[in-house]
């Protein structure tokens, strides 16, 4: 574990550090060291305690014990200003950027060019026109950031955080809601700043990723410190080993011979369904028993169908049918009556309810259904939520907690036990697997096929193509928010999809691999 | 639920106590009680005799808070309900009265309910439209003087009472009792507290937000209603001009003392009207204590002041979490 | 032509007010006169603000029911400055205004505590009395004359002695709630010989509040308090009242023929017409005041 | 430019609202009314524009009304009983009310308590305060009060803008600039947008959450001393519920209570709303007290609905080209 060939102090330094939340030991006694110009991993499970080790070292959480050094000398920021002070810039987990400020002054915040005590406007947007330019965005920067994509403000949160230009750069989790596009731009950026002697720490849950972008790898695994590594020595299963403390069951083969299955019933079906300056209207079919992937860039309306075929919007045109009925989708309580499910992508503002405890999260969706009247009572409010903490290997497993108070991968898992819950026909899921660990990833992977065996019908998004190609039995590509091809049983393969995304001229660039 | 009432609140229950120990102080004959015309009678049954106003305004005023509104119109709504109530006493029996009175706040929750969930305009304002306004309508039926009448049916309501035990004091616990029933029974109490914690989640999970919405201002309308009967049937009349003035805030603030978050979320009925209870504990206090009344406001202000250090989520354990939550929700 | 008269009222926060208002209304159909009340809601920034709204109407006279004494200087010197006359109704203001007025048709609040007081110190003789008081709203003008008259007029008397003092806001549900407390406080109400109220209405719920006790208000505790309005009278009829001060709801009467005997003849009225602050017990056949006063809108 | 569109449309909905009543009331439409439009809510706009700041900020400040009946006592009792030089008195009364919106400030960020609540307990403190003080009102009848209160530009039509009117306007575009173009402005939206947030940003919340009540306080002491100069007097029960007058203002002006978006301008164009209303209410001079509020409420309803019809309608739109962007 010990470098002994390195005779300069390391850039930063971490030791002993712990922190408890409460009864939950969220970090005991872990070690971390970062060097100049290094590239350095930290993964683990969700709920290993990254985010929190990130949280402690930049003082937003005050620690129960444990030194932070950084260049040799001792530091201790009570908060993230005086870490940023200090040289420590962190894009944290959540996009921890403001909707309600222009683009540029979420850049530029609290380090605004200034002229005779008076923020200069002009200068402050065009520096950030520049800076967004280096990470290939190219918008309106005086808009408020809350107008644009949630991709497009962790672009934003990382620019940012680059342009701090401090001597240790964070980034938690930073590619989670990026596409290959943008994560290429990024690792041409962070690679510079190694360069430039920056140390910078990265966390993802995205293995590729690590092996492409990191020189070293620091393991946590609940709340301890596994081992640090270089990546170039470490095989893949020797990391989610230390990851997981156990084997991974082997995930990665492609679908049972779906085409080989007689065809199965209609779920719900759309006909010219749409809604102006929204999505193209589309023609749409979800069978049991089915998986349906959506692909497409950011922005390509992949979102917007989701919501429309939920109910959460209202189409102005065309006609949706469940089980071959006609049927009025107006509100997501029209979805949920028919028996659909959505998980949102954007998990913390339309997701999760952060004080409410997990188990009240997971019967929300059941209660609404059955209405006012027939409450759940208590007993069976426990049966159900201790049956999916179980079933999704929920940590800590905890019903009575707050579920702002999980990682965000347990967020992701009590969502989608929200949905299970309700017996649902067709479940949308959008960017399910979004910030989760490789093996809650599998798990869930796993879990999507099972209940489409179970003859549920799903719709699901993702930005990785794998994925999309893993489990689905057909794949809708969308582009400028309109459905432009479906590919069914051989032909779902991630050259095609890419081949229908880039189809127009404009994307082409879009779509280097 | 219930194991966690206890321990949330602890804070609120210490704070009630040491206000009591010092009305002891300065009353020593704070905790007599004896038995008058048929009625329970002493320092103590005036604290809960007068705390019932704003403890049944808190009842509702807990729930709009919940779903992360507030309604500043609950003052002019007891003016409004007594108005009638009066107005009508004399001429109806008193189930007419009373469904007049209760009808009329039930519209006024309607209305508040129809600009918040359906008009979308921020709680605040719309409610202070109704704060204005409603003060108005009440003096336009009194016509600005106070309607006095004899009903005994009425009067019976404000100053009778049930096993020795003032009327008013039987109502708001038995509002209490129904308000719990009818909340933790179902399940809407859940959903409330969803709505106010992520009303966009909890549209998408399939609550109909829109109608918890509307329901909870009605509630809240038909318990300021309530109050303002009590109010006027305690008086034998009904005083458009004062009645429930400036009472929103006791209630916001005794919502607020209860624990329960001005951000929507978590609620409490029974630390809400314990709530109400140190608040009025607190005024019996200043008015037993012989002070000048100049000194009436500091005195409060210290005290509520107090009251809120005591349960600050700086100096104690649980609700430090709750509240380093709900700082890093945006 | 008629003349046109704006009123600037203080508000509705009582019974007393309400019927001013509409004593001020009939008065004024009677003698024709156009008369525009603008009510301020208690607030001087909106009597401030209705003034100026009434010159710039160009109205014949200005009246004026002060919320407080102090700060009218400027905006009577506009209206002097725009030659229109004011008349101050009901409450008097600070002397450095005295020439931006006509006249000032009010009662004298001090002499009404004095009464008030003069009247316990009769009755009660050289007994001695605890008395409790029950004061208008803190910082209210009225209240404070009404408690320096009260106190000039028992200073005199060492047997009798102010022992509690609370405000009840000029309102009953404070006045009932308050003397609930006094009751307790004071050995069950045995140790109180007088309650003295700044106006009728607190006393009205005073009143209700000693009975709950089980006392007999009017017997046991002795009653006197100020404005006449119609339902002390019909505590009076009771026997639960003894004494009130009246406070004539009328001000504009008088106010309206000084303005016309000044437009016409050129007249100057006096500087102050000081209404009656008429003693009225239970010897005063409450029930023929009850019934003559409770048409007027209280 | 964000807050520009809605703050149109509250312009929009006062002009076409002063032109109706000036045609009920063809006197309204004279610099005279004008003149006293702005007078008469001099204390009321500088009391907003502070409540703009904390507002914007996700607060709320229900002590200023009796920060400014405080302030008239104190100002009135010194200059008058304490034979304090008038100057000295206002510099007095500056600093006190800054210590206790820095002290508010303080007790909500240390203790983590709601603002509603802290500031609610400010009102009662401030206002039990001016009891303590005095209970009577107090002329002030220093000669800078006559010469203040007397100074005026003449405008054509007989209308002044006095001293006080100007005091207002000067405040308001400083708060505009303060709002707008400084790092402060810029942070006070960022607390707006998410105190977590805006803290994880480097925005240090607590010094900022001090200065922004203090702002508030201060403009609140500012108020008094203007208000004091309005009346010449001090009095423990002037401005009483001037503080919802003044979030009602800050609201009509298109500010978000939630925080995070909103505008000085904005603010200044519900105060002059709130004014019309009542003006018109005192020309018309029908009105019994009951349906003078009946009306004031029902106004309120008609320019909030018209408004928030009108952004809504602007929206529309908006939100398509939006989503189009990205
Ligand atoms: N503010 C908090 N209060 C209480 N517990 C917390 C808090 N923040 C995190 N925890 C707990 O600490 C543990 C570590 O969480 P952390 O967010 O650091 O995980 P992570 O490794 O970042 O996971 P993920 O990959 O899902 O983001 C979890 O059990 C979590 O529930
Ligand atoms: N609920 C919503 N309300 C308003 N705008 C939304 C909503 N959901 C998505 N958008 C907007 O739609 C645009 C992006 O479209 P969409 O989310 O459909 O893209 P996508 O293909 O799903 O890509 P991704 O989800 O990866 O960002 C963004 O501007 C986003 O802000
Ligand atoms: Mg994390
Ligand atoms: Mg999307």
């Amino acid at each position: 574990m010990e470098n002994s060939l390195d005779p300069a102090p390391p850039l930063l330094e971490v030791r002993g550090i712990s922190k408890s939340f409460g009864a939950v030991r969220a970090l005991q006694d872990v070690d971390f060291t970062l060097r100049a110009g290094e590239i350095h991993a930290l993964l683990g499970e969700n709920g290993a305690g990254k985010s929190t080790l990130i949280k402690v070292v930049t003082g937003v959480f005050p620690r129960d014990a444990g030194v932070v050094r950084l260049g040799g000398d001792e530091v201790a920021p009570r908060s993230a200003k005086a870490a940023l002070e200090a040289g420590i810039a962190t894009v944290y987990q959540e996009v921890n950027l403001l909707p309600n400020l222009s683009v540029a002054q979420n850049l530029f915040l609290d380090r605004q060019p200034m002229r005779f005590g008076i923020v200069r406007e002009g200068e402050m947007r065009r520096r950030a026109k520049a800076l967004l330019t280096e990470f290939g965005l190219d918008i309106d920067v005086a808009a408020p950031l809350g107008n644009y994509s949630i991709a497009i403000q962790h672009v934003t949160a990382i620019a940012r955080a680059v342009d701090l230009s401090a001597r240790v750069l964070i980034l938690d989790e930073p590619t989670a809601s990026l596409d290959r596009h943008e994560v290429e731009i990024l690792f041409g950026i962070m690679r510079q700043l190694a360069k430039r002697g920056i140390g910078i720490v990265f966390v993802s849950h995205f293995l590729d990723q690590v092996y492409e972008i990191s020189d070293r790898i620091t393991v946590l695994r609940n709340g301890r410190l596994v081992g640090e590594r270089e990546t170039a020595s470490l095989t893949r299963l020797e990391l989610i080993r230390m990851m997981l403390g156990r084997e991974l069951a082997e995930t990665t083969s492609a679908r049972a011979a779906a085409s080989d299955r007689p065809p199965r019933e209609v779920c719900a079906s759309f006909e010219n369904y749409g809604k102006t300056g929204y999505v193209a209207p589309f023609n749409l079919e979800l069978r049991h028993g089915e998986v349906v992937g959506l692909a497409g860039l950011l922005g390509s309306g992949r979102t917007e169908t989701a919501r429309l075929v939920f109910g959460a919007e209202r189409p102005d045109g065309g006609q949706a049918k469940v089980e071959g009925a006609p049927v009025r989708l107006q509100s997501p309580r029209d979805g949920v009556r028919h028996g659909f499910g959505y998980c949102p992508e954007e998990r913390k503002t339309d997701g999760i309810v952060a004080e409410l405890t997990v188990r009240e999260n997971i019967v929300l969706a059941l209660q609404a259904k059955r209405g006012l009247h027939r409450p759940l009572s208590r007993r069976e409010q426990d049966e159900i939520a201790g049956r999916y903490v179980k079933m999704l290997d929920i940590r800590p497993p905890d019903p009575e907690r707050p579920v702002g108070l999980l990682s965000g991968g347990n967020q992701q898992k009590a969502l989608l036990a929200r949905w299970l819950a309700t017996s649902p026909r067709l479940l949308v899921l959008d960017e399910p697997t979004r910030g989760i660990d490789v093996g809650a990833h599998a798990e869930i992977i796993r879990l999507i096929r099972e209940l489409c065996d179970d003859g549920l019908a799903l719709l699901v998004i993702s930005s990785e193509l794998d994925e999309i190609v893993t489990y689905s039995d057909r794949v809708v590509v969308l582009r400028d928010r309109a459905h432009v091809e479906e590919l069914a049983g051989e032909a779902i393969d991630v050259t095609n999809i890419l081949a229908a995304i880039a189809a127009d001229g404009a994307a082409m660039h879009e779509a280097r691999v | 639920m219930t194991m966690l009432l206890p321990r949330r609140g602890l804070a609120q229950i210490l704070a009630l106590i040491v206000i009591l120990a010092v009305d002891r102080v300065v009353s020593p004959q704070f905790f007599d009680l004896r038995l008058q015309d048929g009625r329970l009678f002493g320092s103590l049954i005036d604290v809960l005799n007068r705390g019932t106003p704003v403890a049944l305004l808190s009842l509702g005023m807990v729930l709009v808070i919940a779903t992360r509104g507030i309604d500043l119109s609950v003052g002019a709504v007891m003016a409004i309900c007594g108005a009638i109530a009066a107005s009508l006493a004399d001429s109806h029996s008193l189930p007419v009265v009373l469904a007049a009175a209760l009808g009329a706040g039930l519209l006024c929750g309607l209305w508040n309910g129809f600009l918040v969930a359906v008009l979308g305009m921020q709680p605040i304002v719309a409610t202070l439209i109704l704060m204005v306004a409603g003060r108005g309508i009440a003096q336009l039926i009194t016509e600005g003087r106070i309607v006095t009448f004899t009903s005994p049916d009425l009067v019976w309501l404000g100053n009778g009472a049930i096993l020795g035990v003032p009327v008013p004091i039987a109502i708001a616990l038995g509002m209490l009792i129904l308000t719990g029933a009818v909340v933790r029974g179902s399940a809407l109490g859940l959903l409330i507290e969803a709505t106010g914690g992520n009303a966009r989640a909890s549209e998408l999970a399939g609550v109909g937000t829109r109608a918890m919405i509307l329901a909870v201002y009605v509630w809240c309308g038909v318990c300021a209603a309530l109050a303002g009967v009590i109010a006027a049937a305690d008086i034998m009349g009904a005083d458009a001009n004062n009645a429930g003035l400036w009472l929103e805030l006791d209630a916001i603030l005794a919502v607020v003392i209860g624990g329960t978050s001005l951000f929507g979320g978590r609620f409490s009925l029974v630390l809400a009207v314990l709530g109400a209870l140190i608040i009025q504990t607190m005024n019996t206090g200043i008015l037993l204590s012989g002070y000048p009344p100049e000194f009436n406001l500091l005195v409060k202000a210290v005290v509520v002041l107090a009251v809120l250090l005591l349960q600050s989520p700086k100096l104690s354990g649980f609700a430090g979490i709750m509240a380093r939550l709900r700082r890093t929700k945006p | 032509a008629e003349l046109t008269v704006g009123f600037s009222q203080i508000g509705s926060e009582s019974g007393w007010r309400a019927a001013e208002t509409s004593v001020s209304k009939q008065e004024a159909t009677k003698r024709k006169v156009n008369l525009k009340i603008a009510d301020a809601q208690q607030k001087q920034e909106n009597q401030i603000k209705a003034i100026r709204s009434f010159i710039a109407q160009n109205v014949d006279a200005i009246f004026l029911a002060p919320v407080v004494s102090t700060g009218w200087d400027a905006v009577l010197k506009e209206a002097k400055e725009a030659k229109i006359p004011v008349v101050l109704l009901d409450r008097d203001i600070d002397p450095s205004g005295k020439d931006l007025y006509l006249t000032a048709v009010t009662s004298d609040s001090v002499h009404e505590g004095e009464v008030a007081g003069n009247w316990l110190a009769k009755t009660v003789g050289d007994k001695a009395c605890n008395i409790v008081e029950l004061q208008g709203t803190v910082g209210a003008s009225v209240a404070a004359n009404r408690k320096k008259g009260f106190d000039t007029a028992i200073a005199k008397h060492a047997n009798l002695k102010i022992v509690r003092s609370q405000t009840g806001d000029f309102t009953r549900a404070k006045g009932k709630e308050v003397m609930e407390s006094f009751i307790k406080a004071e050995g069950g109400g045995k140790n109180i010989c007088a309650v003295y109220a700044h106006n009728d209405d607190m006393m009205v719920g005073a009143i209700q509040a000693m009975k709950e006790a089980g006392l007999k208000p009017g017997k046991d505790i002795l009653t006197v308090s100020i404005d006449a309005v119609p339902d002390i009278f019909k505590a009076m009829v009771a026997g639960e009242a003894n004494a009130t001060v009246e406070l004539t709801p009328n001000m504009a009467g008088p106010a309206f023929d000084a303005v016309a005997a000044f437009k016409e003849k050129g007249t100057v009225p006096p500087k102050w017409i000081q209404t009656e602050s008429r003693l009225l017990t239970a010897a005063d056949n409450p029930q023929k005041e009850y019934d003559s006063k409770k048409g007027l809108g209280y | 430019m964000k807050g520009l569109p809605p703050v149109l449309i509250t312009a929009i909905v006062l002009v076409v609202g002063f032109a109706l009543c000036a045609v009920q009331f063809p006197n309204i439409a004279s610099t005279r009314v004008v003149g006293n439009l702005l007078t008469d809510n001099a204390f009321l706009g500088i009391v907003a524009t502070g409540m703009t700041f904390v507002i914007i900020s996700g607060g709320i400040d229900l002590s200023v009304g009796s920060v400014i009946g405080f302030t008239t006592v104190f100002v009135a009792l010194a200059i008058e009983r304490w034979g304090v030089p008038p100057l000295v008195a206002f510099v007095a009364i500056l600093v006190l009310s800054a210590a206790f919106g820095a002290a508010i400030g303080a007790v909500i960020h240390v203790f983590d308590l709601p603002p509603f609540i802290v500031t609610l307990a400010g009102m009662f403190l401030a206002r039990g305060a001016s009891f303590l003080l005095s209970t009577d009102s107090v002329p002030i009848n220093a000669p800078v009060y006559s010469t203040v209160s007397d100074f005026a530009f003449r405008m054509p039509g007989g209308g002044r803008l006095s001293a006080i009117a100007i005091i207002m306007l000067v405040i308001l575009i400083g708060g505009i600039l303060l709002l707008r173009l400084t790092r402060f402005g810029a942070n006070v939206y960022a607390l707006g947008g998410g105190r977590a947030t805006a803290s994880l940003m480097g925005v240090e919340v607590g010094k900022m959450t001090i200065k922004i009540y203090m702002l508030s306080s201060l403009l609140a002491g500012t108020a008094g001393i203007v208000f004091s100069f309005y009346t010449s007097a001090g009095y423990s029960l002037s401005a009483v519920g001037v503080e919802l007058d003044s979030i009602a203002a800050v609201v009509i002006g298109g500010t978000l209570l939630t925080g995070g978006q909103g505008s000085v301008i904005g603010t200044f164009l519900g105060v002059l709303i709130q004014g019309m209303i009542q003006t018109y209410i005192n020309f018309d001079g029908t009105l019994s007290s009951w349906w003078t509020k009946i009306a004031t409420g029902t106004l309120l309803f008609a320019f909030i609905a018209l408004q928030q019809g009108l952004v809504a309608l602007a929206r529309r739109p908006a939100a398509k080209r939006a989503g189009a962007t990205s």
